[in-house]
């Protein structure tokens, strides 16, 4: 039995603006808290050789990502003085203009929040199993590098 | 000895889960090299293996009912 | 006759979640778009000599906030390969737990919109003219300073 | 020649908005030894002025109906 409180990441299909909204208001409780740091990653209508992207589908090795991220996490709360955290992360079909990624960072002062949002996305791009298989106009396809 | 090979990504195209029943494959190296013959299309590409969900980062000794992840480039975010 | 194109950032009283999801909302349309930005203020309830701050009255020199922050705005996506930027701050009174500033900054890439979004901050903090006074629980009140 | 004169923050409580009718005020620097000798809180208090909307970094000329802001410092965000 793990004593780790590994928390899900993943939710089906694109992140709504409006879940956002909730994510924020919860936090109006929280009156420790002066800055917020929010990134969101959009699906973008990429043109590649005449062809258009309509939607990236995503899957991920669920397991050792969410390993990977509760080890980003205790890393990111050991560097900058955080009061909260949250990251969502979509799995299945997203279309373009629609929302895939959400990190949310908090702090007393606006630098801490700023700073660990950055890292935190630098991050888990780098270090999540995560892929992202690019859908075309015509249903083809081909699968997204992380430059 | 047993392994079950999950893949993902572009590899899980031409990759699919499978257990399967072999012997002489010590280390993950021996197994990179077992993949790479059984499924040439590999040796072309950039790939990571997760062995029993910790990614490989050098050479390591597989045991018996290993779960070995074949992993392309992340592209998440 | 002004042909600059100066945008109001000001709203009265605090600036509510739904707001800011309609914002992220009306950019699924903006498919060039590939990484948000976005930074909020929150009133903290400080303890100052042993009295909790229950708000802050924002106040402004209205005229030339705008003029200044049209100033930054220009320079900003000068610097930055920018598809949009909305910036909006309070005037009157925001409780603690509430938001007083959206900072709101997208691009292709998510670079340049981080890197945007926290400059925009960091120089409207310094570069604005405006004022707020944090009232305490007892009506009694100090005039804040940015540190 | 007559200058308005507008207050912001912690300063606006000790000096109201006004036009003031003076001779003698030919720049800002004197009209900073004007105001701190009008209202001696200002002296020893940090501020910033704006003469017709644009902040004062030098010494500036001050013409007839000019309109001048005092403005402690910023702590907007």
């Amino acid at each position: 039995m793990s004593e780790k409180n590994i928390k899900n990441i993943f939710v089906n299909g694109p992140i709504a603006p409006a879940f956002i909204a909730d994510s924020i208001a919860k936090h109006s409780s929280k009156t420790a808290i002066g800055g917020h740091s929010i990134f969101m990653g959009q699906v973008r209508k990429d043109e590649i050789n005449g062809k258009f992207v309509s939607a990236i589908a995503y899957t991920a090795y669920e397991e050792l990502a969410l390993e990977k991220m509760y080890q980003i996490r205790e890393e990111i709360f050991e560097k900058y003085p955080l009061k909260c955290m949250h990251i969502y992360h979509s799995l299945g079909t997203v279309k373009a203009g629609e929302i895939c990624l959400f990190v949310f960072t908090s702090s007393a002062h606006r630098k801490p929040a700023i700073a660990a949002c950055s890292e935190v996305v630098d991050r888990l791009k780098v270090e999540l199993p995560i892929w992202g298989k690019e859908i075309f106009e015509d249903e083809s396809h081909q699968w997204k590098e992380n430059s | 000895m047993e392994i079950e090979i999950i893949s993902f990504g572009q590899i899980a195209e031409f990759i699919n889960h499978q257990k399967i029943e072999v012997d002489g494959i010590a280390d993950t190296d021996a197994f990179k090299r077992y993949l790479e013959d059984r499924f040439p299309t590999l040796k072309g590409m950039k790939y990571k293996l997760a062995l029993n969900k910790n990614i490989v980062q050098q050479n390591t000794e597989i045991k018996n009912q290993a779960t070995i992840a074949i992993m392309p480039p992340f592209s998440g975010g």
